[in-house]
């Protein structure tokens, strides 16, 4: 039905019917539009020719219209905006009043130059060297790392808190049961245990330390004590007043 | 410091970087080493030279972005190594860019406001890639009804391009106010000259632009 | 092949083993250039010889492996560059915590004797980690079915402590004078070690045997 008022499309818009919603699409508003017209026409966007842009403008968007193509709410704010500068220029200027007045074209012009800086830098953006275009990440593989398990800070106060935990849950801890066995004395146990590996048995003597004195004889012996206590060590004497030794019961 | 030394500390400089396959800043490089070893900050920032010299020639090169250094393929390389990859370079429409720019000079800038300027709505698409490239954030909200969100560039953004700092973006082209404006339209009408704009003089409007932080 | 001609196509190697990330055998490396002036194979092998070379005193080298050439880190800065994944460490949980205290004051002492005193298990990770770190160690094995482990602590847990010996721990009578000052200083850790103490009394939970890598 509108292939007739198609063909009657001003010359000069060039725009092929179906390239109509393409030539829609290729602008971004109608700002954008009116600087196409605008260069297409060799203007000055500082002087331009209202009347004769309005009318190309108005062209285009009758055509878009007559194609049943939705238009944005925007190019139609714009074509009444054109419409009213156009009346507004047709009315006559007083030399004396030229001060004062204010260019009717002077808003389009500074939003056209405004919008046309940004279209401008947004080809500049688009034009730097970017990355995965003209430049790539690079990357190497890598060696065998060193395992990198930072460990966690411990204050000792952490730990004893813990304890106290621990201390005030477990009723079978009591701290009599506890204190008795001072830690120097588990302390050696753990000492005369990592001695005792190979399932051997070693002298009793060999685990007391004539250099730390009598108190060091007193803690060995102790422990000692503690061990055959808790079944993790057996002293054997072969023979009455014969060497003692110890193994521990489970040795690794 | 001797030779043998910051030929050494240019090698990890060299090897970290390729490992972290992102930019690091000189203290993040600095911070490799243990405390006795630490090169100082000039030290180091020597040793980054040396890194970039030993790039001459090769394939790669050295480069100083936003957030730090970084090691990529020279630009001239491009058309060989981007055969590496299937994918095409994504290509940004126009709407992407425009709005990208007007965040870019005009940060902290709200939706309405590009919307102003560009003369159209900007769809929220737009601003959701833009968001999830990490290119822009939300940095604020315009203390006035309905409390729009203001939007900036950053880091990411100055990374991909290759940029330090805004202060490298390419400059906005200068914008001549009314008043200037009129008068030059009378000149020209006059003179009957083409008009150039050569106007020396700092339009103000520029260096504004450029504020950031 | 000219000297120039083969420093381009050195130079374009290494920009694509280095933007690859991967491996590249010798024809991927022929096929980034066109047709007509793609190298041959030898003229690409004796390049892949040069790419090697130049990597000569630098952070990288070139190596061949199964699935073609990559460029590596060399293994002589992993200690450097290793530091670039270091992961904050995070906190031991009050579970591990518990059963090192209990392991020095009550060593030599199995893991059933510490679940015993504890009323809950101890998960394997826990004795795994305080024996990696060395902080604890196995002195022996109980001679009662299962033969158990026995632990105890090390000279590095004493190190650790700034402990001439276990005797220098606070006497546990000390340890329950601390519920006073304990309440204090709870309630600073709280912020820091991540359990959940919802509840102000020390609770039986041990949810925290959670792992802790």
């Amino acid at each position: 039905m509108s292939g007739k008022e198609v063909v009657d499309l001003p010359n000069d818009l060039y725009i092929p019917p179906d390239a109509l919603a393409v030539f829609l699409e290729a602008f971004e508003g109608p700002l954008d539009l009116l600087l196409y017209l605008i260069r297409r026409q060799n203007m000055d966007i500082l002087d331009i020719d209202v009347s004769e842009i309005t009318r190309q403008y108005m062209e285009y968007i009758g055509a878009v219209e007559v194609m049943r193509f939705e238009l944005a709410a925007e190019y139609l704010v714009m074509a009444a905006t054109l419409a009213e500068i156009k009346s507004r220029m047709l009315l006559p200027r007083h030399e004396a009043e030229e001060d004062d007045e204010v260019d009717p074209r002077a808003e389009l012009i500074r939003r056209l130059q405004q919008y046309e800086r940004f279209k401008k830098a947004a080809e500049d953006i688009d034009a730097l060297p970017r990355m995965e275009r003209e430049t790539f990440t690079v990357s190497a593989s890598l060696p065998k790392l060193p395992s990198n398990q930072a460990h966690p800070d411990v204050e000792m106060r952490d730990l004893l808190l813990a304890l106290q935990g621990v201390l005030s849950r477990a009723d079978l801890f009591t701290s009599h049961h506890v204190e008795r066995e001072r830690l120097s004395t588990r302390e050696r146990m753990s000492a005369i245990l990592s001695l005792l590996r190979d399932d051997q048995f070693v002298t009793f003597q060999s685990l007391f330390t004539i250099e730390e004195g009598r108190l060091g004889v007193v803690v060995t012996f102790l422990a000692t004590l503690e061990l055959v206590k808790e079944q993790l060590i057996e002293v054997v004497q072969a023979e009455v007043l014969g060497q003692i030794h110890v193994r521990a019961r489970a040795a690794r | 410091m001797n030779e043998e030394n910051l030929a050494k500390i240019q090698a990890i400089a060299e090897a970290a970087l390729l490992a972290a396959g992102k930019p690091l800043t000189l203290d993040q490089l600095r911070e490799l080493f243990a405390e006795d070893e630490r090169p100082a900050r000039q030290v180091m920032e020597h040793v980054m030279m040396l890194v970039g010299n030993a790039c001459e020639g090769r394939g790669f090169e050295l480069r100083k972005v936003a957030s730090g250094y970084r090691l990529q393929i020279r630009e001239e390389f491009a058309p060989w190594v981007s055969r590496l990859f299937e994918e095409k370079p994504q290509r940004y429409s126009r709407a992407l860019l425009e709005t990208l720019a007007l965040i870019a000079y005009r940060q902290p800038i709200t939706r309405g406001e590009i919307e102003d300027i560009r003369g159209v709505a900007v769809s929220s698409n737009i601003i959701r890639t833009l968001l999830e490239r990490e290119w822009v954030r939300i940095v604020g909200h315009r203390d006035v009804p309905g409390r729009p969100a203001m939007y900036a560039t950053t880091r990411q953004f100055l990374d991909y391009f290759n940029l330090s700092g805004l202060t490298e973006l390419p400059p906005l082209s200068e914008i001549r106010d009314l008043e200037e404006i009129g008068r030059e339209i009378e000149k020209n009408i006059q003179a009957e000259i083409e008009f150039d704009s050569t106007s020396a003089q700092p339009t103000g409007d520029n260096t504004s632009d450029q504020t950031f932080h």
